[in-house]
């Protein structure tokens, strides 16, 4: 693979690509004008405004088509790589029985007022994703799953009942940036309530950019698509890690 | 035009099994009254406003008042016995200052005995009617409305969401969209209104995914539609959520502000909100007397249960709830005209004959419900953040809509999968709903499933599954059943859940001018 | 099933008005030859290659020759005899000998007579012969993988364009479409191809909107789907142009480098590439025999007529060509399996019931041609850049073509308004298609066009157009109906357009062994 | 209207946009990171790729939604304004008959070897387009359509022969720049011709920008959506300031 691309609409190289978005300005040649000037901004040029549309007086709605000039370094490109092998469950249950000679503890839910709880039932639940059964499968884990709506404190009150080894928070609702507020929110608690002794923090959902956990203060992030056996690996990967460390 | 050719014996029997199921429910929900309800009763009789003064924020007067009645002397009677009677006892003009004067921690109240319970109770139902005639005039005045400006050219009606959090940008939306084709305006709760115990109050600005529901912001709404109502010629009907905590208290100020349309399902705050069932039966029959008198049309929320549980599996599952939210309706006496009963496009796309499903499912609530302005929800859960394929999608959730003669159509979102909608996406939404109503508006002419085909055979054995599954849950109870995870695998014990605590069992004395009135009907 | 209802005795007498408006036409392709066709016959009789040394570029040799032979003798003979007789007398093994001779200027062509005629028609026929066996192969090898690899395993088949300009890109494009699931992948061609009147030779890179359709080009693109046509496990089709002014020599490489399908419509050339009308119908029927023997499917180009007149207006006049085609096709030996008459969606999607006007025209030519696979071209005139919109109306047009049996889907791309297909656009469009057919597969078991509801009265509408204009064609006569601008409003009178001067009236002693071996069939 | 905008997506400066493009690079979390790179170079920040899938083993298809930071300044926006009055086909027809006292003569089609003819047609045919009729319609113009795939030296002959006051061509096609080159061509076949006495020169077709008029050697471009009636009113304010500047 070469180290710089560009995107590729039917040669290589020509660098096309589409793009659709609304201006506050009255539909007309002026407006046609700015989604130009918005779409050169974006480095498509030259840019192809090849329909625009009124939304109601006040707005225009516009798709565009061009050519940008960037290139993209792939040597550049920062992504979460998996530090970690990938294990059977009979692998993650044999390496965890040595390891810790108890069941890992596990608790998971949706903080604040995300009810969404398909994302983290998928990963928890039996019936699990993809094919890959959930966590509950697991026989060295004990997984409890405190559904949805779950207020900060009462998180870390029973992460601490439970002598949990790992928190798992979920996070759906992005607006307003809920998620990020939300799971920071978590961290702070748990590193105020536990300090070092505090449980692995993870945070998972769909518009989460596993890039982000530093700045989140938790220890790991999972994005749209995760599967259990994902997780169930990270888990031992860190506790192994933690361990380790320790020793 | 039937299609299906279902057995009337068969629909009968599912009719039957749905009551039976329904019975032991309607006697919990007439034997207990909760703090909403007696909230709502409150608001009816005329108590607005929050005490702004209190460190958690506003409150409102009415559960100022509700708390310390059920503190002082319990909600078992009801709470417009000691209300009343306190007012007269401190006379006090208004029950806003009975409420300022309860924060003050200056009045007692009893259950009065005798004349003072009599006086009492003629006051409360003296205030409260003047409750429901304001209510009674909204209904009427909606009537003139339609009358003079008409209802959509067109079945299926548009029905269109906005979320933005903020109601000066719900009302830039809704305007816009309502000038683009929308005929029916639901405002979006913001994610956590459904736990709060409370109403909030005045315009708000900052909702998380969705606007609070206060009387204020139904009120701004409400003028802003009437305002481009005029502009496009047709009356816009303006939608909010009658469910969660204070379901009853919103369904009455739903009906002041003359809302024309509620979320207001019987097991979603159970299901998806983990309310507690019986706090959320009580409130469901009280919440849905007062629609009845409003007029106002109930969306019920099957389409739910979809996006947890699988849509082909759990088919039968939307068509038992359908039963069941159709009696409990009755029951509060909503009749078939106001029973927006929910459905969905939900099936997997990937699945062979998926379209086909649809129809079958689509047509099945269709004729089980002929009168019923069903709602047809769209594709949700099986929507990428691939927006070309999703746009598509909506595109057949509006031709299955048209084929099978839905009544109100949902407007499915491109962006589904990835943000609250933006103006833009609302307005494609738009421009597809018209492209197939206008193209394919008289396709069901020409649609008739095959006899025996995969259509008519998938219908039936979905009401044979209903038909089972109701007598399963007649035999078991129906609170065992949401235990159990029948409904979009939720499992839900009646002892759990959220509210619990504000429900209480009426005693002899029970006294409710409202419920009186709405009952008597 | 015959939904439509038509009459059968309407339907003879369209197919008995469609001979005889175009027996006189058939008449005067007989009597004359062009100088395509000439060269087309040396091409079957092994000619291959370019004068490279020439400055106005790379002239094929077959060029050379053919216009040698004209200017020194004519063309009223047809080529093969003096070409083999030159061949015989100037002691030269090969027709690229003869032609390099021929560009050296030391030939000199004659018309042989007696015995040197007889020589020279047999040395002829018998290198015509091996061409047509190569032909022959080709069919066969081309029987043998679809039997080994099977057709697509669903009806419709999925027709893709590639038109990058550069036949390596289009390869690329072409193999990952073939992976995502076209069963047909058309090269589209240069725009400025269909007026050359030589073929270009070799490997081609620098088309604009398209590639040269080349000998070379040709076996690179069958060469690449071979490859992937086993890699998918399926038989992939390729399709080119026999159109403009070599119409026939592109249909005898075609039947040479074993391509499946071609476009050749009986009057594009004329309509839309202002070709002479006499031009067009000699190499028309020519290129057909060719066809007719290399098992090749042929599209024809009423979809084109709906670009430049309007789809509801102009309906029948789409069903005349059709009528016409098939007549032109069957005369010149085509069965019914080989005739992939074209017809298209493109009404304007705000005309109301749009769809199901469409599903009427879809429909009537499926009954009145049952078995011929109809290739139903998508939207294109009202494809606009908001590419959203088009992605919705190329999911109906996939839909259209679902519930009315067409045979070959050509898929529509959303950025039709905008550019050539992207790689992208191509995939995104693929999946369009397989949701529709998955999704909705069978729904045409339940589509029953209500009787005497619009879309039946709209098909019997048009069919009855359709006979009272072909019986004003055969009063008037077929090239004064085209020169009036009956077909997508298009004036071509027969006296003019491009290539006239390229026709040839046949003297009494003609000889052609291809067409001999062609027609004897 | 403020003087500067940015995208709406459903809050006024919330910068929204949407775009999709392809990479040549293998499906997968290196591809994400690939196309934020992308998308953060086009100003997209934060971006969020929403959709990922595989087009075939080499390539990588890609929807993502964030907010650009660019900013819109009306005041730069650059179009060509509409300098002279729209008439109506009456008044066009009594100017030109006050200012030439003969027809004024068009010469049209389209060059090269494009044959998009409907473009060009809908500005000179009768049947005209959107509701306008076509220049035919008009009295005081005489109308030569030399139809489709018309060659540069055929287009500059018959212009003199027609003593042509305005020639104009369309140019549909635009791959590889085929607009471009033909027009170009062909002002510069006009000028080595006929020199200052050139006819008016115009182009049009759905892929050309107004502002290039100059850099294509013609007096004037019309893009998608032009209407008869604004021709018919430009050549009427062209012929009027050629007879004042030679005046
Ligand atoms: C199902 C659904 C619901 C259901 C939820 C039922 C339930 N019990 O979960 C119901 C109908 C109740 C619902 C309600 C609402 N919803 Co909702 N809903 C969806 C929907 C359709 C699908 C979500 C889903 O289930 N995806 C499938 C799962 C498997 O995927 P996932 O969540 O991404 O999880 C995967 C990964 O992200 C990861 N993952 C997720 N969590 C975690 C946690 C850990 C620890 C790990 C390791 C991994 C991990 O692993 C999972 C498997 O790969 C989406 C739209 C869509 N198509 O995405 C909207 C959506 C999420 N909902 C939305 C909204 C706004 C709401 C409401 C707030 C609307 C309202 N105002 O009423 C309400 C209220 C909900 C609330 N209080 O939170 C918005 C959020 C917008 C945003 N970005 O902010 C969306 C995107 C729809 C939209 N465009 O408006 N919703
Ligand atoms: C109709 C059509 C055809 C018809 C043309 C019939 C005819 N006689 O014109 C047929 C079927 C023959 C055809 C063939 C081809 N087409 Co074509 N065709 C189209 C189509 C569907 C519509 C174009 C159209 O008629 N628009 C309507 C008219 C009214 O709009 P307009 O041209 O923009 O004109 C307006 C303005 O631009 C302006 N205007 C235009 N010209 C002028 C001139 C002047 C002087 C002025 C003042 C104004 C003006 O005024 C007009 C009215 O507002 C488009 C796709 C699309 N939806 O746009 C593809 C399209 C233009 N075709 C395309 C191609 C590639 C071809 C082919 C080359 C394909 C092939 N390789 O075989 C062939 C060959 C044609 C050739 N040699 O040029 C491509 C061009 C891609 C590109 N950008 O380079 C398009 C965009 C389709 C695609 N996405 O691939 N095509
Ligand atoms: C029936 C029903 N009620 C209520 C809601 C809204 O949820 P909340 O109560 O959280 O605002 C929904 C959500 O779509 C619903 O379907
Ligand atoms: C029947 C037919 N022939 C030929 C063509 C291709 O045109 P050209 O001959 O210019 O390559 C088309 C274009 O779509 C067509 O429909």
């Amino acid at each position: 693979m070469k180290r710089h691309v560009r995107p590729y609409g039917d040669t290589t190289g020509d660098g096309m690509v589409q793009t659709s978005f609304t201006l506050p300005v009255p539909f007309g040649p002026k407006a046609d004008g700015a989604a130009q000037q918005l779409a050169n901004k974006m480095g498509i040029d030259p840019a192809m405004v090849v329909h625009s549309h009124a939304i109601g007086a006040d707005f225009t709605f516009f798709v565009v088509y061009g050519s940008v000039g960037h290139i993209v370094d792939l040597d550049e490109v920062r992504v979460v790589e998996r530090e970690y092998p990938l294990l059977s469950p009979s692998e993650v249950n044999t390496t965890l029985k040595k390891l810790l000679r108890r069941k890992l503890v596990v608790v998971g839910g949706c903080i604040g007022t995300d009810a969404h709880t398909v994302g983290i039932d998928a990963i928890l639940n039996i019936k699990g994703f993809a094919g890959e059964k959930g966590l509950e499968y697991y026989r060295e884990l004990k997984v409890v799953n405190l559904g949805a709506q779950v207020s900060v404190p009462e998180l870390v009150r029973r992460a601490r009942a439970e002598k949990a080894d790992a928190v798992l928070v979920s996070q759906v609702v992005t607006q307003r940036d809920a998620h990020v507020l939300n799971t920071r929110e978590m961290a702070a608690a748990f590193r105020e309530a536990m300090g070092d002794r505090r449980p692995l923090l993870i945070a998972g959902g769909p518009r989460f950019d596993p890039l982000m956990a530093g700045e989140l203060g938790v220890d790991r992030v999972f994005g749209r698509g995760t599967t259990p056996g994902e997780v169930a690996s990270y888990l031992v990967h860190a506790v192994q890690t933690k361990k380790e460390g320790a020793a | 035009m039937a299609l299906l050719d279902l057995d009337p014996k068969v629909v009968a029997t599912a009719r039957r099994l749905a009551a039976k199921a329904a019975e032991p429910v309607v006697a919990i929900a007439k034997a207990h009254t909760t703090v909403a309800v007696e909230r709502a009763t409150l608001r009816l009789a005329g108590i607005t406003g929050a005490d702004s003064t209190h460190r958690a924020g506003d409150v409102p007067w009415v559960n100022r008042v509700v708390d310390t009645v059920r503190e002082q002397c319990g909600l078992e009677h009801g709470v417009v016995l000691p209300a009343f009677h306190a007012l007269r006892e401190h006379d006090l003009a208004t029950l806003t200052e009975l409420a300022e004067a309860t924060a003050a921690g200056q009045v007692r109240f009893t259950i009065p005995e005798g004349r003072d319970r009599t006086r009492a109770r003629k006051a409360a139902t003296a205030a409260v009617t003047r409750g429901i005639r304001t209510v009674d005039r909204n209904r009427a005045q909606r009537e003139k409305l339609v009358a003079k400006l008409g209802d959509p050219a067109q079945r299926p009606w548009i029905y269109l969401i906005v979320a933005t959090g903020d109601i000066d940008e719900d009302v830039v939306q809704a305007q816009n969209a309502a000038r683009a084709g929308a005929d029916v305006i639901a405002v979006i709760r913001s994610t956590g209104q459904s736990l709060l115990d409370y109403v909030p109050e005045g315009a708000t600005h900052h909702g998380f995914a969705g606007t609070y529901a206060t009387q204020e912001n139904f009120r701004i709404m409400r003028a802003a539609l009437d305002e481009v109502s005029k502009e496009v010629g047709r009356y816009v009907r303006l939608t909010n959520y009658a469910s969660g905590l204070c379901m009853p208290e919103i369904a009455v100020l739903a009906g002041l502000q003359r809302l024309d349309m509620m979320l207001n399902d019987s097991m979603y705050g159970i299901l998806f909100r983990d309310i507690n069932p019986i706090r959320t039966f009580v409130d469901q029959r009280f919440s849905r007397q007062v629609h009845a008198r409003a007029g106002i049309i109930i969306n019920t929320g099957e389409d739910n249960y979809l996006t947890t549980a699988d849509a082909v599996e759990a088919a039968h599952t939307v068509t038992v709830s359908q039963l069941l939210n159709e009696h409990f309706a009755h029951e509060a006496g909503l009749p078939d005209h106001l029973l927006g009963l929910g459905h969905a496009f939900e099936i997997n796309p990937k699945v062979p004959e998926s379209f086909r499903l649809e129809l079958a499912h689509a047509l099945l609530a269709r004729e089980l419900f002929p009168d019923a302005p069903l709602k047809w929800m769209p594709p949700t859960k099986h929507m990428t953040g691939d927006v070309f394929n999703g746009y598509l999608l909506d595109g057949f959730f509006n031709l299955a809509g048209v084929l099978t003669g839905q009544s109100i159509l949902l407007v499915g979102m491109m962006t589904e999968a990835v943000v609250t909608p933006f103006l833009s996406d609302r307005d494609l939404a738009l421009a597809n709903v018209r492209y197939v109503l206008d193209a394919a508006g008289g396709l069901r002419d020409d649609f008739r499933p095959a006899p025996d085909g995969l259509i008519v055979k998938r219908a039936h054995q979905v009401l044979g599954e209903a038909v089972d599954l109701l007598a399963r849950i007649v035999d078991d109870g129906l609170l065992d059943a949401i235990a159990d995870g029948t409904f979009g695998l939720m499992k839900r014990p009646a002892d759990g859940g959220k509210g619990a605590d504000g429900v209480v069992a009426k005693a002899d004395g029970y006294c409710n001018p409202a419920s009186d009135l709405l009952e008597a009907r």
